[in-house]
């Protein structure tokens, strides 16, 4: 029942930026499709998360809008809908224990009494953290922290979920159990990341930005492939999209730190 | 959610811990009587037998305060009262003060004892939720639990930044100027939280903070907790009733 | 600086309950007034948290170490939230640690808000006078004044509330001892305020306006 | 003049934990050569951290001890020989402005007056950031962050630098820029990465540390190559060491995640 054409959440020409400075993002323009999973990536400073914010409405928008099937978001307002995982899981853990913390979001979506429990317990079934459930959230490792994090945002039942840089700070092991546990999701995903391996194995489309705006948006292979592209903008293809035959480590392009004078300024 | 009792004892309910708590740390204070503080002392050990108070517990909350009133025990004998009872070469050991300095150690130790008796045992944020549940206004409610809820991140926080003071140097010890790295290790630490707590804010309103009116936390008192909180509070008044009538 | 339980008579606690609830109430009712009271929730709780912790450093002072109070920085940056934060702070230092204590947590509310209220009085009168020097003068005599108050109030109540057979000269003589052997903390704790405070006006003014 | 056998870091038999718990680490034994880049990897909460902390001598030991130049390294003594940059910059800097905070770890190994602003500026051009100098800390973006942190302490003069997940965060013209300075310094370095790339392209030898311990200490590609070892200690081989042929995005090793039922409990 998934078409591509049918969009679930459409962007319409926006613009935004943070507490009344000047747009740190601006003519921003594309669609998601139910279930579709989408790469965000870009440098520092770049405005992945200035975008990811303005997605779920707290952000103003200083043009343009959003739709979520075909209704614009009011801002400010609670669109369970979408959810938004930070890319520091201690500023959106807040109650004392896991489980509180899951049934947060839960109650303001009506849930209460037995369902409340059912559905806290589904969750943290879900991202396999369910024996965790009354741990202090301070004595989470930072793998189990980002999983809470996860399970706090599916208990509302979202539809999209934006996710900002889900494998920080992760071990390999960590790292590799979030992508199994993401991809075996079926919601719609927008993954600001620049682990670009992990985009890479996630999502089928990446959208490339920088200076403002939307510099690329295409199938992952060709946007991260595209060594002149990526090179422009700070970035360097990804390891498994090179030609590699194991007899060292040279990294395909040389990058902008050949520009001489240049200091590592990006988000300013 | 399952709830786990509040820890050993007849009340399970922590509101009634803390109604229980108020009675009696207020009627203890205002004891002087011997007899009233002998039968305080009686009470109390049969507090901190029947809810199970770990002497390490007890322990631990004395260190603090210990100093203060220790202080008070010691000084006031000197230089309170009339009635000589002993001289020691320039001081004299007086009756009306060693008196008081007696009633100030056995109430101390008797509240601090009730109160570890009985709150010790619960969880902090449930205590939080206990004290929303008997009126405490929601504002200093939520303040309260995000407050605990960040307290040893920035403890760590604070002592990596210390640490890294230390490495490249900074001195230590009192005329070493390190007031002002302490200053500004705080100073930096204000400002991180400052910027975290709007990201925090972000967080709560996107899972609809605000959005409903969301239920407060219920309680519920069995007819056990109710009969041990009466007990309680009959014992404490009639504490009391005892002060005034010898 | 903290009064434990069992010292105070029944009539001063209760007394130094109603004032701090008073006091309590006023401060809610300013913090309702605004547009939106929420948002400055968790800002004043992470701040609080901050000087929950800061209250836990150690600093050498030869023979001993102090503790920071940091009620005349608190009453700075926090405004009408200094009061409510004080108190929650008392309540978990007596609960965690058994630092001060229930019966007295009003009256240790007092002794403590109302130096802060005093700091965020002060702050409000000379706001934005004078240069770089003169702003420093300024915070360490807020940091430094918030002590010495808050050792007035202590010994105030200390000596209305032990039994009444000491003798005005011992009383008198309490006092000085007292305010003596605070006089490096309160010496401290304004030079610390004072390097808070001018490292937050060159990086962050808005934060000291946020109050 | 650098012999490999000449060793200016010995660690014997060291123990180390956190504020009188149980060791973290035990039985650790290595040396560091004049000049030799180290690479230390090993899972979320298997003691990286610690390690590195205990070297600079802020930890005490429990068994053992630290010789540097044979000299035995006294608890909480200042060293300015060896120099830490931490994992969270923002815990490293706490002075207002750039200049002020490079000149805080110089002006404590006596240098003042005009020698202390020559010093000061000498390290903010060796990383490349001289036009940040009297910016306030609080305004630099990530990746100035960490150079602000590392010219923080060149100013000392290090002899071993141990560097603890340099590349954490940073966007890949960041990380880059990164690898570059780090390949110029000629200060012996131990460097605790989960980016096991970054590792590879710097170190010429690695430890592996899980469990307590080292299980691993070798040449880079001996170590990192070993599927079986990685395997076996929650890690993946990097993708330049293994033969792609870009077909895809294939993991050479299916990881721990393979194991049902384990949640993905690492710090405990
Ligand atoms: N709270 C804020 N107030 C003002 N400006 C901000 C704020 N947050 C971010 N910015 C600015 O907006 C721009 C985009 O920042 P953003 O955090 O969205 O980048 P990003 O792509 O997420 O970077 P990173 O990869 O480092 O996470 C930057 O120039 C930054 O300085
Ligand atoms: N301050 C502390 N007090 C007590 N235990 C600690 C402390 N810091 C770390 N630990 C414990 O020591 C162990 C090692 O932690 P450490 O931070 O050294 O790991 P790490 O290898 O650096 O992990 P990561 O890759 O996540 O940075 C962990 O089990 C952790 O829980
Ligand atoms: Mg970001
Ligand atoms: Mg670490």
């Amino acid at each position: 029942m998934t078409f591509r054409n049918v969009s679930l959440l459409a962007v319409e020409g926006l613009a935004v930026g943070h507490g009344g400075g000047p747009p740190v993002l601006s003519g921003i323009e594309f669609r998601i499709a139910p279930g579709e999973r989408i790469g965000l990536v870009g440098p520092n400073g770049a405005g992945k998360t200035t975008l990811l914010l303005a997605l779920t409405g707290v952000l103003p928008a200083a043009a343009g809008g959003i739709r979520l099937d075909g209704r614009l978001l009011a801002l400010n307002g609670f669109t369970p809908e979408i959810a938004l995982v930070f890319q520091q899981a201690h500023d959106q853990l807040f109650c004392p224990t896991v489980a509180e913390d899951v049934a947060f979001g839960a109650r303001n979506v009506g849930l209460g009494g037995a369902a409340l429990d059912r559905a806290v317990a589904a969750a943290l079934q879900a991202v396999g953290i369910a024996s965790l459930a009354d741990r202090p959230i301070h004595h989470l490792s930072g793998g189990e922290q980002r999983l809470a994090c996860l399970a706090g945002v599916l208990v509302m039942s979202p539809r999209i979920l934006l996710l900002d840089e889900p494998s920080g700070a992760l071990d390999l092991r960590n790292r590799r159990r979030l992508i199994e546990l993401l991809r075996g999701l079926a919601q719609a995903m927008l993954i600001a990341s620049h682990d670009l391996e992990l985009v890479l194995e996630l999502c089928p489309r990446v959208m490339l930005i920088d200076d403002g705006g939307i510099v690329a948006d295409g199938p992952a292979a060709a946007v991260l492939g595209d060594a002149a592209l990526m090179a422009a903008h700070g970035q360097e293809i990804p390891h498994s999209l090179t030609r590699h035959v194991g007899e060292g480590h040279r990294h395909p392009v040389a990058g902008p730190t050949a520009r001489p004078g240049k200091a590592a300024v990006a988000g300013a | 959610m399952p709830r786990e009792p509040a820890g050993p004892g007849p009340i399970a309910d922590p509101r009634l811990r803390i109604l229980a708590l108020v009675v009696l740390a207020f009627g203890f204070s205002a004891l002087t009587d011997p007899r009233a503080l002998a039968l305080m002392v009686v009470l109390t050990v049969a507090l901190a037998w029947r809810f199970g108070l770990p002497p390490a517990v007890l322990a631990r909350r004395l260190r603090w305060p210990g100093v203060v009133v220790c202080g008070l025990v010691i000084l006031l004998p000197l230089l309170s009262g009339e009635t000589v009872l002993v001289r020691l070469g320039p001081l004299s050991v007086r009756a009306e003060g060693l008196e008081a300095a007696l009633g100030i150690a056995l109430r101390f130790l008797c509240i601090v004892a009730a109160a570890a008796a009985l709150l010790a045992p619960v969880p902090l944020p449930r205590l939080v939720a206990a004290l929303r549940a008997l009126g405490l206004p929601a504002l200093m409610a939520d303040m309260a639990l995000l407050m605990l809820r960040h307290i040893e991140e920035l403890r760590q926080g604070l002592s990596r930044m210390r640490v890294a003071m230390r490495l490249r140097g900074a001195p230590t010890g009192f005329w070493s100027g390190q007031f002002r790295g302490i200053g500004w290790a705080l100073a930096s630490l204000l400002l991180r939280s400052h910027a975290q707590s709007e990201r925090i804010y972000h967080a709560m309103i996107l899972r609809g903070h605000g959005a409903a009116e969301a239920a407060p936390e219920r309680f519920r008192a069995s007819p056990g907790d109710w009969s041990a909180l009466a007990v309680l509070v009959a014992a404490g008044t009639g504490l009391l009733v005892l002060e005034h009538m010898l | 600086m903290h009064i434990p339980d069992g010292i105070l008579p029944l009539s001063l606690t209760v007394a130094g309950l109603a004032a701090a609830a008073g006091v309590t109430a006023v401060s809610l009712w300013r913090i309702k007034a605004r547009p939106d009271p929420r948002a400055d929730v968790p800002r004043a709780a992470l701040m609080t948290a901050v000087f929950f912790v800061a209250s836990l450093v150690h600093i050498p002072v030869p023979p001993t170490s102090v503790h920071l109070m940091l009620s005349g920085l608190m009453g700075m940056l926090l405004g009408w939230f200094a009061m409510p934060a004080i108190l929650i702070g008392l309540f978990f230092q007596a609960v965690m640690f058994g630092h001060g204590g229930l019966t007295t947590l009003g009256v240790n509310g007092v002794i403590f808000g109302l130096p802060a209220l005093a700091a965020f009085g002060f702050l409000c009168l000379v706001r934005g006078q004078g240069g770089p020097a003169c702003h420093a003068v300024t915070a360490f005599a807020a940091g430094a004044g918030a002590v010495m108050l808050a050792v007035a109030l202590f010994t105030a109540v200390l000596l209305a509330g032990l039994p009444a057979h000491l003798d005005a000269a011992t009383e008198r003589r309490a006092i000085l001892a007292l305010a003596l052997a605070h006089l490096p903390l309160a010496v401290v704790e304004g030079l610390v305020v004072a390097a808070v405070l001018g490292f937050l006006r060159r990086v962050s003014p808005e934060l000291l306006r946020a109050a």
